[in-house]
């Protein structure tokens, strides 16, 4: 790819960008958020049209129209967000657009066999038939892996597909990538994860605000160059000190919760005030659903949570958010924000309350007024506060959900995958604010899968495992090993 | 990109856009009906006070029902009940208002009290919004469709009110009470009610249902634009899931813009039932809903929901009436009003999403 | 027998001669032509019926008739709203069962006879009305529900014909799709148009109050003419206060009363339409008249002892 | 959980429902239409020849439109422009078979020629299927909301149809033609068709239209359930840019199904306005949209799009009119339909919806 241009209606996204890959290469892919790297790929697999510059495939020129016009190139595609159909099964999502057919009809048993190697060889231990809706997020995107080598394309793209997946996933999906890349596929990875970036990579390629800032060859790909790539100065890297302000006499405690999905667990814990509590696990673990329970949005099956000591009325997000327990949900575009409302209403819709007179009218003035402060208060780059929050950028929308509940009380927040999605520099902001947070006596819950994060910023740990804690690491126990060992069921 | 004049634009686009379609219906129908030569198009039988006088009002009695329809589609829900809600309600109205001994033999005639004609209005707004809060229920708490359990409503009321009426029609002469008021009230002008039936002039113009309307249409454009429960409709609307991770009860919010159609609805069925006289439950408020609708969409609201506005709902409900009274005063044949309606709001809708940029384009130039 | 409007099929009266009465519409027009088929019904042991309202279409007719007669109803009296169109289906159901039409006839069918008004003449009655309203003439508009059923057409006719050679100019014929709504504002709309208006006709039995409202409302009632048809609580109010000038009323009470009694000696004593007196042309009509100022109260009084039953 | 039983179950949860409340329909009209005490269920009026055909002839014509509905609805869409369309293309195929002297005076009138019957099927047809592309390109391809286009659709096909009949009804019997097999075709039985009109015993009960809906139904079960482009339509209407991006054209698999649904309200149109002897365009076919839509809604299609089959639309549509059938075989008062059938449209969503749940625990029990 040649002198890539493209302009969205009112963003210039790519500005002459140059991109190639070899055959049998694994290039990957950097950039902080937006600065393009998934309009790069839509643009090589065939969703958007470049305005300028030109396209080679094996030396020949082309421009390709179409997906499929892709597909028939070579070019496989899992894309950013989750493209599987969930009122379909697994083989008819592998093979969607490519059916075998005989006179138009599908023919289910070919689809079948055909998808088994591929689900085989992503380690997914599912029948061909089992309806998408079955499966977990993390399956899901696996599924969609395994569409993209079921086309048996010479280039895949993958752009953050291990954004939904745990740490033992993440590991099979890189062994896949190392086989396919001796079979001479070549693959280009998009991650926010410069860990994985640097296991897996040949070459780094980073983009900063849509144009070419620098390749990196196989022995210069480390954690420092790329940051300063991808953000064009040094990074200090995240502190690892411990929290100063511990106070445990107060903070948050859940006692004997049941959530949905394991209703005969029962799950019980502590967070400090002044204390950031990791939560990791595997995917499925249940995570999510403790966060969702303890916030009211999960129906109450039972338990008891407790705030400085005292019960709090439980059964809905309002009586949470009463007491001061807020949650930074882990899907921020489906339940985090209301995408389409610019940051100021984004802001107050919790707390509408306060920005209002006693017969329900809303003080608009007010309202900006907390909505620039927070703006400030939390380096959110945007043009203008009344800028819809679609318009930003993923770790400039987390500070919008943050600067929410920061506009109000709180007394535990839960961060449930903070930084998915994110680039470094947003990452860093966030980790800081999290703690500066934690210093001001909060209570923090960081549910996260990124290792590294895990044990970069968590005061504490604990592991699930199928709806139960398996263990609670302080931080003289830190260790990548020992919190495996709690994922998968084994006691450390 | 940060013009002021561009981001009113761009905020109002479709209500300027509406707003303009309707200026030009005026512009066209006023100079249409001009006797020949001889007169100002100010002097058209459009603009005659008599014509004014009769679209406001059915502007006014199209227009209240249009602003609970919206605010239900502001949430991303729709009501089909409309039309058969009014032809239930206009029934029941009618029997609280009339002598027992002639309503036609049916349970529902039976066992409804006749009553001062003060208490049947309140009894009836109180009806009206009580089955609008159990089609609330449904959809906001039991998460059920709207189309589906509306379009059930449009189906049932519109069965119960022709049951209960035994399918004939029920007449307000009937009643023995002194209805001249309510008569004013529903049908008359502000000069009516001010000087029981003797006023004139410019009041006289100004048809009660007109003068509902903008009470509606202020104390909703409050509520919507303005109040904290106005700015939870429209984020249930937008995403239903993040209003609730906000702490916001939307099955509540959801369920009350049901309680407002259902108000709405029932608020503007006594002047209509007023209007027509009498009500036929068969045909009575037929296809009021998809009037309703047209009006809201053409109004700008979305019936993806978190879209619209009280002035858009109110500039799409006079563009309709303008048209059918256009057809009529044109002297076009009847069927053709309809057919004109689809095509102007079709027109309306290709416009404003393929032709949105081109008015953008006018006002960025021009900077 | 009293009629079984529940169609309890079950009940011991099952050895009775079903008949029904199935009308084109919903209508006023017909409660009258209830009581009068359940008068018919309640004077003999040996039948029931019952009564059935279309809803303006024919596949509705059709769908209730085809119930009908699956039931084993005997003789069917139906006033069918688009006659022409349904020769097909009432020569079915006359295979199946005797089947006369009442109101609106479709002559060139097997039905044994038609009962029901000239509407051609009941139109001339109107014309006859409105020339005494407008001996000077002037413009006058028609307003009606559906243009096409057959006693709309032949009424409009008959209306031209009785005016034709005089000043007054029937401008038009306006249609609601029978809803009052549409009705005020087709009238509305037309005192807008033509503020040198001198009449109106509703053709049909609400077209008239709805016009008197828009007139009203203008502020022009007594001086607009306007010209009613049947036995509305309105119209004939109006009547007698001056701002209706005339309405034409049928007898549909008779319709009911009559058709019922007809099936009932034809099936029951098989009697022939010549044994009931029906004239050659199988058409038997029942005459309308004539309703002007200061007879109103006298024949509303007249019409709420018949919806008592009779 | 991989019980087969308990798959099948889940997988067709809502078409066995239905089926159930089918059958009980069906055991409480037979029993409720027994001569009383003389006769066995099997004997009843129901269960007679002559109402099996009667109903199974408007299943079949309501079948075959609803079928083309529920595709729709499959793919997130909505049509309700059926019944106005069915208007249209009734005065349109009566014009082409009727002589030119018949007709009210109108320009569709003068424009359309007198030719043969089986020409004025295709053409028909042809139109229908035109009307249906049309719309689905305005869908598919200009991504206008389906509601907003065919709610104009709604309105404008019917003042077309009335305005261009002259809001007269048309006759099937003014034709100079010899439509005997025509009519055979349209409502006779099969015997009709196979022995010219002489035909008796079984294949007398078996009308021509139901059999075309069974050829209708294998037909488009085979395409939708079977076929790739039915994967097509399943995975538009559950997320249009994942199948986008699947390399799918969803904008053509979006326009077929309204070309579909084009196709078989035109096909449906023929034989019912057959049934009913003339076309009168301003009351023919009004409210086949919600009918179909409810019978689609019934047999477990959703309006969110990608769910829903063949023979649930089909279960759904035999549900309306037996429920139809049986108020009138109970001698109810016709108004009393129409509530019912939303009373049991309603029920049977709440208990999908809300008691969902206990028939998949009977069978996890019983294992
Ligand atoms: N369809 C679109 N319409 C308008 N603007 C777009 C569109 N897609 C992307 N953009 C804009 O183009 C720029 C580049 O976005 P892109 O999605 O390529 O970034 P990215 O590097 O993939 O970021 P991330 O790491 O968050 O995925 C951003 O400013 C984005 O807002
Ligand atoms: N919306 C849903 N519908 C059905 N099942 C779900 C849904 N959300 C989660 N699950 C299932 O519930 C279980 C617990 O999920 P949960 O999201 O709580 O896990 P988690 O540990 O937070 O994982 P993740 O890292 O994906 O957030 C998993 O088996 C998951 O597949
Ligand atoms: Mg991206
Ligand atoms: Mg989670």
């Amino acid at each position: 790819m040649r002198g890539i241009n493209k302009t969205f209606p009112g963003v210039k996204a790519l500005t002459s960008v140059d991109f190639d890959i070899a055959k049998g290469e694994v290039v990957a892919l950097i950039g902080e958020n937006g600065a393009g790297k998934s309009t790069l790929m839509n643009i090589l697999g065939g969703v958007h049209q470049p305005d300028s510059g030109t396209i080679q495939v094996n030396g020949e020129n082309v421009s390709i129209k179409s997906v499929s016009h892709a597909d028939a190139l070579g070019i496989g595609f899992v894309h950013q967000e989750l493209n599987i159909l969930d009122n379909l099964d697994v083989g008819a999502n592998v093979f969607l657009g490519r059916e075998p057919r005989r006179m138009g009809l599908i023919q289910k048993q070919i689809i079948e066999d055909k998808t088994n190697p591929f689900l085989e060889m992503l380690g997914l231990d599912i029948s061909p038939n089992t309806p998408v809706s079955k499966l977990s997020i993390g399956q899901q995107q696996l599924v969609e892996i395994a569409k993209a080598l079921s086309k048996e394309a010479k280039i895949i793209i993958m752009d953050e597909p291990t954004s939904s997946l745990t740490i033992s996933e993440t590991d099979k999906l890189l062994k896949v990538i190392s086989d396919l890349k001796n079979e001479g596929i070549s693959i280009i990875y998009i991650s926010h994860r410069l860990g994985e970036v640097s296991t897996c990579a040949d070459r780094v390629v980073a983009l900063r605000d849509g144009s070419n800032a620098g390749t990196l060859t196989k022995n210069e790909i480390n954690h420092d160059n790329m940051v300063s790539l991808m953000v064009g100065r040094e990074l200090e890297r995240t502190s690892n000190e411990s929290g100063s302000n511990i106070d445990i006499s107060k903070g948050f405690e859940a006692k004997d919760l049941i959530s949905s999905n394991y209703p005969n667990c029962k799950i019980s814990f502590k967070v400090f005030s002044g204390e950031i509590l990791g939560m990791a696990g595997l995917v499925g673990a249940g995570r999510s659903e403790i966060a969702q329970t303890i916030f009211g949005v999960d129906p109450d099956l039972g338990g008891t949570i407790y705030i400085d000591g005292n019960p709090i009325k439980r059964g809905s997000a309002k009586a949470s958010i009463k007491a001061g327990i807020y949650l930074a949900p882990e899907d921020r575009k489906r339940t985090g924000l209301i995408t389409e409302f610019d940051i100021i209403k984004n802001v107050s819709l919790a707390s509408l309350k306060n920005y209002s007179n006693r017969i329900g009218l809303i003080d608009s003035e007010s309202e900006e007024t907390t909505a620039s402060n927070q703006i400030n208060k939390l380096n959110i780059k945007t043009p203008s506060a009344d800028t819809p929050v679609i318009n930003l950028s993923g770790g400039n929308q987390q500070k919008v959900v943050l600067g929410k509940w920061l506009s109000m009380n709180p007394k535990l927040i839960i961060f449930d995958e903070p930084t998915r999605g994110i680039d470094v520099g947003a990452k860093a902001e966030i980790y800081k604010l999290m703690r500066k947070l934690a210093d001001n006596g909060v209570a923090i819950l960081m549910i996260s899968s990124d290792m590294e994060e895990v044990l970069g910023i968590s005061d504490r740990i604990a592991v699930m495992h199928e709806g139960k804690i398996t263990g609670i690491l302080d931080r003289e126990k830190f260790s990548e090993e020992n919190i495996m060992n709690l994922a998968v069921g084994r006691s450390s | 990109m940060n013009n002021p004049k561009l981001g009113f634009v761009n905020k109002n686009r479709r209500e300027l856009g509406m707003l303009g379609l309707l200026i030009v219906l005026v512009i066209i129908t006023s100079w249409g009906t001009r006797e020949s030569g001889v007169q100002a198009v100010f002097e058209s039988k459009f603009l005659s006070s008599d014509n004014l006088k009769n679209i406001s009002r059915e502007i006014g009695i199209y227009g209240i029902f249009s602003i609970g329809v919206g605010i239900v589609i502001i949430t991303a829900g729709i009501d089909l009940s409309v039309g058969s809600l009014m032809a239930l309600l206009g029934v029941v109205f009618l029997y609280f208002v009339t002598p027992t001994e002639t309503r036609p033999d049916s349970f529902l005639a039976r066992i409804i009290p006749e009553i001062p004609w003060i208490a049947a209005i309140f009894l009836t707004l109180l009806i009206g919004t009580a089955v609008g809060l159990f089609q609330g229920l449904l959809v906001g708490k039991l998460k059920l469709q709207a189309f589906i359990v509306t379009l059930c409503g449009l189906l049932s009321y519109r069965g119960l009110a022709r049951f209960s009426a035994d399918d004939t029609s029920i007449n307000i002469s009937d009643s023995s009470q002194n209805l001249e008021f309510l008569r004013f009230l529903g049908e008359g002008s502000l000069a009516d009610v001010l000087t029981n039936g003797n006023g004139s002039g410019l009041l006289h113009s100004i048809p009660m249902s007109f003068i509902y309307l903008i009470c509606f249409a202020i104390f909703f454009g409050i509520i919507l634009h303005k109040s904290v429960f106005g700015r939870y409709i429209f984020a249930s609307g937008r995403n239903e899931l993040a209003t609730k991770y906000s702490g916001i009860n939307t099955n509540i919010v959801i369920a009350f813009a049901y309680v407002i159609a259902g108000f709405c609805t029932a608020f503007a069925a006594i002047p209509f039932c007023i209007y027509t006289g009498s009500v036929q439950p068969a045909t009575h408020g037929a296809f009021f809903e998809l009037y309703a609708i047209a009006a809201a969409v053409l109004g700008g609201c979305s019936l993806r929901g978190g879209e619209g506005s009280i002035l858009g709902i109110l500039i799409g409900t006079a563009i309709l009436i303008v048209l059918r009274n256009m057809v009529n005063l044109f002297g076009y044949p009847t069927p053709l009003s309809d057919a004109i309606t689809g095509g102007v709001i079709f027109v309306g809708v290709l416009l404003d999403q393929h032709g949105a940029s081109s008015i953008k384009k006018i006002f960025k130039k021009s900077h | 027998g009293k009629n079984t409007n529940n169609g309890d099929d079950n009940s011991a009266s099952s050895n009775k001669v079903k008949l029904a009465f199935v009308t084109n519409a919903t209508a006023d027009f017909w409660s009258y032509g209830k009581a009068g088929a359940e008068k018919a019904a309640s004077e003999h042991d040996d039948i029931e019926i019952e009564f059935k309202m279309g809803d303006g279409t024919a596949a509705k007719q059709r769908e209730i008739c085809d119930a009908l007669l699956v039931r084993g109803f005997k003789g069917i009296a139906i006033s069918p709203p688009n006659p022409t169109g349904q020769q097909q289906m009432i020569n079915d159901w006359a295979n199946k069962a005797s089947i006369i039409t009442v109101d609106s006839d479709a002559p060139k069918s097997d039905r044994l006879f038609y009962l029901g008004t000239n509407n051609v003449e009941a139109g001339r009655q109107a014309g006859e009305l409105l020339k005494e309203a407008l001996p000077n003439g002037g413009k006058v508009m028609a307003f009606v529900g559906v243009g096409d059923q057959a006693n709309a057409v032949e009424r409009y006719q008959g209306l031209k014909e009785a005016v034709a050679g005089t000043n007054i100019e029937i401008l038009d014929l306006r249609t609601d799709e029978a809803n009052i709504g549409k009705a005020r504002r087709n009238a509305e709309d037309t005192l807008t148009k033509y503020p040198d208006l001198a009449g109106m006709v509703g053709l049909w039995a609400y077209n008239a109050p709805a016009c008197l409202k828009a007139v009203k409302d203008k502020g022009v009632a007594g001086k607009v003419k306007i010209i009613a048809f049947d036995e509305e609580v309105e119209t004939l109010k109006a009547i007698d206060t001056g701002e209706i000038h005339g309405t034409v009323v049928q007898q549909p009470y008779e319709f009911g009363y009559q058709a019922i009694k007809a099936l009932r000696s034809i099936i029951i004593d098989g009697k022939t339409p010549n044994d009931l007196e029906i004239p050659e042309t199988k058409q038997k009509f029942i005459a309308t008249k004539m309703i002007r100022k200061g007879e109103g109260a006298d024949y509303l009084k007249k019409c709420q002892e018949w919806k008592k039953g009779g």
